[in-house]
């Protein structure tokens, strides 16, 4: 049985886009030979409700492709913690929006309360959240090769939007480093 | 050049023989559309083998089994639906459907509107004899107010469906009524809607004398068939319509037409256009 | 093959031709259109009476109609001048005859001025149901047999005219009576640009062409008319029919199929079926029978076929020449 | 997207895609050329799809106006000798059964999908369920025989869709291939190669027309069908029909053709058949499972296995007719068997009928989410060690 098993999770609101971040980054550690499975979760309406959009990571085929225990944790809204919490598993990675999901329980992980949708914002488009999350969670994962990621993100963007999203993917890579060189203290590292 | 084809034309070449005499009663009008209808396959000079009939459930449902072409009896109401799947899957067949006014309007309603708005090139014959007959004479959704059936035995309290002035809305291309008394008239008819190059719906009023005209004390076949004379009014002219003498019997004759785009021609269009961009 | 046929022109010395006297100051002009339903009677009416309308006159127009709107006998008076009384015009004072049917035209004649009236008439024949003496093809008809020649001895002028046929020619039947109203305006001193004008106002938008073209056809037949010399035979034209080939009719009738419901011996016209005694139709009075194959198509059980016997070889003589 | 779906139909290449894209992937490469479907959560991405990818290889995509006239859409174009599909969840099949029956009985060949979601009625429609295995055997009135196949994994459903219009074909039967929303909607890493499959296609009728009789079913109880056009002229009807294909309410013929129809598929057991056993052969414990419940038994024998239990996973891939040799094959030693699935026991229903005399436990959820490893693994170890 193998266990080089990685779980992510990010959860958040329909509408958010939280599956096609999930999409990308599932296409970029497929590409670089993982076997990947990505499911969701969501509510039988277009837009609004809890939604959240997972990956098993394996380096042999994934046997039960749903997650059961997670190691990475996204957050973009405070509906999403109720559902996460109890699969969530000791020392995991949690990166939750400082504005959309403000208050975090307490528990044994790394946590990471960073500006996402504000730098989206800064942007120009809170709708780019969900690839400033995604490059928030690469950066502080290191789970997949940056140039992967660009890749996939270049792949799944339409032309007109590439040059936002390259420049959110950006930004989410570096919006850590910024939240604690500018003291920010809701950059929290560890419980 | 009726003479003609009347010389020419023996149902009996369109018949499956072995099958015949039909299940129909005696005098019931089914048998005569059914003559028209290959009266007009012959003028047209269509290919069996190229025909397809498909038809629904009951009375009407049962003539397709009788022409000796490539026949479907489906299920209940939905001829126009198993019709669609196959004109489009193949384009080459003429494709007819007979229908009964309880297939057509009341269980199979939806797909007859939704067929004559899509406008795909079928041919939809509807056999309205105003009652379930083969469930034993139960009211349908066309007959007529007062009338006594099984299920209204105190004279029918709903209003009947105008079967035309519903595929006209719905967008059919050709719409048309006709009586089983005047039969090279209806033949015209369902040759006219055989040439149509989208959805075409005709619907021939015929009689249901044992089941229908019995309850309603209507008299013998053919007193019933000498009635649509009377108070129906067909004339022999196709390209008029005709106001009927009773006040709430229908208009026959061609009672719409237009020309808006056959739908598997255009879809097979877009498609190839699609393939050629790409 | 079927050309435009009588013309009785007046005498040139006449003192007082219809024509001229439009402007009568006392009596009103008098035109009696008629014609048999679903021609367009009403309609020849209809735009003479807006065109005297429109030049100032009184019009006062009746009409007979809607008791068939296809085949029965329709007639319209039609009355202007600067004063009319009565909108009906009396027995004798008949001005224009105009008929687009033969045999309507007859009937109608005693309604003519003598000797100065003008009759005007289609050729067309339609033949009613009752003017069958025998439904048998070819067999005599009730059914006035005057020719067009006899008839233009009884009236002052007269203009026999196929008018249906030039419809025809033209692709649309129904423009016979435009026809006709082209042969009426020669008689009427409007001007015909006033007469093409009002047609166009009348008729639908997509047949105007047609109907201009059938009323110059018809104003231009009758000018022609004028000025050749009147032909003499005038045979009335008739459709050929199967009747004039000899055929025997013969029922073939399967008592496996026919299920006894009456309609073939009901409907038949000549009532020559009957259910015998095992209830199975049969031809009962074979002489009588005519070969209208009614009973062949309101059969419901496909049991009745009607065999012209000699039918086929009549055809094949006609495509051997 | 049409670059991923021409590289998937053509060589060999590993791509992350969906249950359902698989789907539709799987059957262009099957030859499917037309389908006709109504939108229903969540099996409207294989409309979409083939929405978009039929009319590039001159086949036909329409949305009909129901559930019912898509079932009877397809059927038609089957009948008009082109291979068809629709796909639909819960309510929708339920809609489609009279259609179903009529396929059945009139052997016209069809693939149907149906993405089991939360019920009954309208139910959980973004959610799981395995509920509709009874229903895609016995959903439509009468008796009469169906193929169901039940994949758990992307590339499972895009290699049992192919398998579906190679079965509809060769025994001229409808095909359910049944699979839950999980595995529907979930994305896995597949390698597929659809240019190797040769398709299988019908027998259709050949030689003279005097000769020919449409339900006859010669030596291998399915009957070659009349494709119209080939001058055949045959009817085809939803009654009771002889082999002339006219129907008959004459007990004999009635009975004679009932029971080729009855028998056919049980004829073709080893074309049908496919199931997958995983250390069944010393297992004392037996999990039989489908699906996504499968997958996560899979999980859950490795881990009893780690810890030195005996237990093992039959899987039954071709769903109806049931693998039923198989199964009592793989449970030969078995002194406990564990059905864990989600609904409230159809599965265990079967076992329980073709294992009889052993003790056959259910582990049922109908909440909306899997059954994990650890629910299975927790009971299975608790059977293992003969509590």
């Amino acid at each position: 049985m193998q266990d080089a098993r990685i779980e992510i999770r990010i959860g958040g609101t329909g509408g958010q886009g939280l599956i096609l971040s999930a999409k990308i980054l599932a296409d970029a550690l497929a590409a670089g030979g993982k076997h990947v499975a990505q499911s969701q979760t969501y509510e039988p309406t277009s837009r609004g409700g809890y939604c959240n959009a997972d990956l098993v990571i394996s380096d042999g085929e994934v046997d039960f492709p749903i997650t059961t225990a997670l190691d990475q944790l996204v957050l973009l809204d405070r509906l999403a913690i109720k559902p996460s919490w109890p699969l969530l598993k000791p020392g995991a990675l949690v990166i939750a929006d400082t504005r959309l999901c403000p208050e975090l329980p307490a528990g044994n992980y790394r946590r990471y309360h960073l500006p996402l949708s504000r730098t989206a914002l800064e942007l120009g488009s809170e709708r780019v959240t969900n690839i400033v999350a995604l490059g928030a969670l690469v950066a502080l994962s290191n789970i997949c090769d940056r140039k992967r990621i660009e890749q996939a993100v270049r792949a799944e963007t339409p032309r007109g939007f590439l040059d936002l999203n390259m420049d959110a993917l950006k930004a989410g890579y570096a919006v850590h480093v910024q939240a604690a060189a500018g003291n920010n203290a809701e950059v929290n590292v560890g419980t | 050049m009726l003479i003609d084809t009347a010389a020419d034309f023996d149902v009996r070449d369109y018949l499956r023989k072995e099958m015949m005499p039909h299940f129909l009663c005696p005098g019931c009008g089914h048998g005569i559309a059914l003559r028209a209808l290959l009266w007009a396959i012959h003028d047209l000079g269509l290919d069996k083998d190229r025909l397809a009939v498909v038809s629904g459930i009951g009375c009407a449902g049962r003539l397709s089994a009788y022409i000796d072409a490539n026949t479907f009896h489906v299920t209940h109401g939905r001829p126009l639906a198993y019709a669609t799947g196959l004109a489009l899957a193949r384009p080459d067949l003429h494709v007819v459907v007979i229908t009964g006014d309880g297939d057509c309007l009341a269980i199979g309603g939806n797909h007859l509107i939704h067929a004559c708005r899509r406008n795909l090139k079928l041919t939809c014959l509807m056999l309205n004899n105003e009652v379930y007959g083969m469930t034993g004479g139960q009211v349908s959704p066309t007959t007529s107010e007062t009338r006594l059936t099984t299920t209204t035995p105190l004279g029918n309290q709903e209003p009947h469906f105008d079967a035309c002035a519903l595929a006209t809305a719905a967008g059919a291309g050709f719409v048309g009524r006709e009586v089983t008394h005047h039969v090279p008239k209806l033949k015209e008819l369902i040759k006219a809607g055989l040439e149509h190059p989208g959805f075409a719906f005709v619907e021939v009023q015929s009689d249901c004398t044992e089941i229908f005209g019995r309850k309603n004390d209507m008299g013998s076949s053919s007193e019933m068939i000498m009635r649509q004379k009377s108070e129906i009014r067909p004339s022999a002219y196709l390209d008029t319509v005709d106001t009927p003498f009773r006040s709430n019997a229908l208009p026959t004759g061609i009672l719409a037409r237009n020309d808006r785009p056959e739908y598997g021609a255009t879809y097979r269009r877009a498609a190839a256009a699609r393939k050629g961009a790409s | 093959m079927r050309d435009p046929v009588t013309t009785v022109r007046p005498d040139p010395a006449s003192p007082d031709s219809p024509a001229l006297k439009a402007d009568r100051a006392d009596d009103a002009f008098n035109v009696l259109i008629v014609g048999v339903g679903g021609q367009g009677v009403i309609m020849v009416s209809k735009v003479l009476a807006l065109l005297a309308q429109s030049q100032g006159f009184e019009v006062k127009q009746s009409e007979v109609h809607g008791m068939a709107k296809r085949g029965g006998s329709v007639f319209s008076h039609v009355r202007f001048g600067k004063r009319v009384w009565s909108p009906t015009i009396p027995k004798g004072d008949v001005d224009i005859l105009v008929a687009l049917e033969w045999a309507e035209g007859l009937r109608w004649l005693p309604f003519l001025k003598a000797g100065t009236g003008i009759f005007i008439c289609d050729t067309k024949r339609i033949v009613p149901p009752f003017a069958c003496l025998n439904r048998r093809p070819g067999a005599p008809l009730r059914y006035s047999k005057e020719t067009p020649t006899e008839v233009v001895t009884h009236v002052g002028e007269a203009y026999a005219i196929d008018a249906t046929d030039m419809a025809e020619k033209l692709g649309n039947e129904r423009a016979a009576n435009v026809v006709l109203l082209g042969a009426l305006s020669t008689a009427l001193e409007f001007s015909t640009t006033d007469w093409e004008r009002t047609v166009a106002e009348f008729v639908p938008k997509k047949t105007v062409a047609v109907n201009l073209e059938a009323f110059r056809r018809g104003r231009g037949w009758i000018e022609e008319a004028r000025n050749t010399t009147p032909a003499v035979e005038a045979p009335v034209t008739r459709t050929p029919t199967p009747a004039d080939a000899a055929y025997r009719v013969r029922l073939e009738i399967n008592p496996v199929w026919c299920k006894s419901c009456d309609i073939c011996v009901k409907m038949c016209p000549e009532h020559c079926l009957r259910l015998n005694a095992d209830r199975i139709a049969e031809l009962a009075e074979p002489e009588r029978c005519t070969g209208c194959r009614l009973c062949e198509w309101l059969c419901p059980d496909f049991a009745i076929r009607v065999h012209l016997d000699s039918a086929g070889a009549v055809a094949q003589q006609g495509l051997a020449q | 997207m049409n670059a991923i779906d021409t590289a998937l139909t053509g060589k060999s290449a590993v791509k992350l895609i969906s249950g359902n894209h698989a789907c539709a992937l799987g059957a262009i490469a099957a030859g499917c050329r037309f389908f006709a479907g109504y939108p229903i959560t969540p099996s409207s991405e294989i409309a979409e799809r083939l929405a978009r990818r039929l009319p590039e290889v001159d086949g036909v995509f329409v949305q009909m106006e129901d559930e019912i006239a898509s079932m009877a859409a397809v059927i038609g174009a089957s009948m008009g000798g082109v291979k068809a599909m629709t796909a639909t969840s819960g309510p929708g099949f339920s809609l489609k059964q009279e259609n179903i029956g009529y396929a059945a009985g009139a052997e016209i060949p069809c693939v149907i999908v149906n993405v089991m979601r939360g019920g009954p009625s309208t139910g959980m429609p973004t959610r799981p369920s395995q509920a509709d295995i009874m229903q895609a055997r016995w959903g439509s009135h009468g008796d009469y025989p169906i193929i169901v196949l039940t994949p758990a994994s992307v590339s499972e459903i895009y290699s049992e869709t192919l398998r579906a219009f190679d079965l509809a074909e060769q025994c001229r039967s409808p095909v359910v291939l049944l699979y839950d929303q999980v595995i529907a909607q979930l994305s896995e890493t597949v390698a597929l190669d659809g240019a190797g499959h040769a398709s299988a296609t019908r027998k259709w009728a050949s030689g003279p027309r005097a000769a020919y009789q449409p339900y006859d079913g010669g030596s291998d109880a399915i009957p070659a069908m009349a494709r119209p056009g080939d001058g055949y002229r045959t009817h085809t009807t939803g009654l009771t029909h002889s082999e002339s294909g006219f129907p008959t309410q004459q007990p004999e013929a009635v009975t004679r053709n009932l029971s080729r129809l009855f028998s056919k598929l049980e004829r073709h057991r080893d074309l049908i058949d496919s199931s997958e056993a995983l250390h069944c052969d010393d297992a004392d414990v037996v999990i039989v499972a489908i699906g996504i419940s499968a997958r996560a038994a899979t999980r859950a024998v490795e881990q009893c296995r780690a810890q030195g239990l005996r237990v093992g996973l039959f899987r039954p891939i071709t769903f109806w007719p049931f693998p039923e040799k198989q199964l009592r094959q793989a449970a030969a030693k078995a002194r406990a068997v564990l059905v864990p699935e989600m609904n409230t026991g159809q599965l265990r229903l079967v076992v329980e009928r073709v294992l009889a005399g052993v003790a056959v436990e259910g582990l049922h959820l109908f909440s909306g989410e899997a059954i994990t490893p650890s629910d299975i693994a927790a009971r299975a170890t608790a059977l293992a060690r003969g509590a």
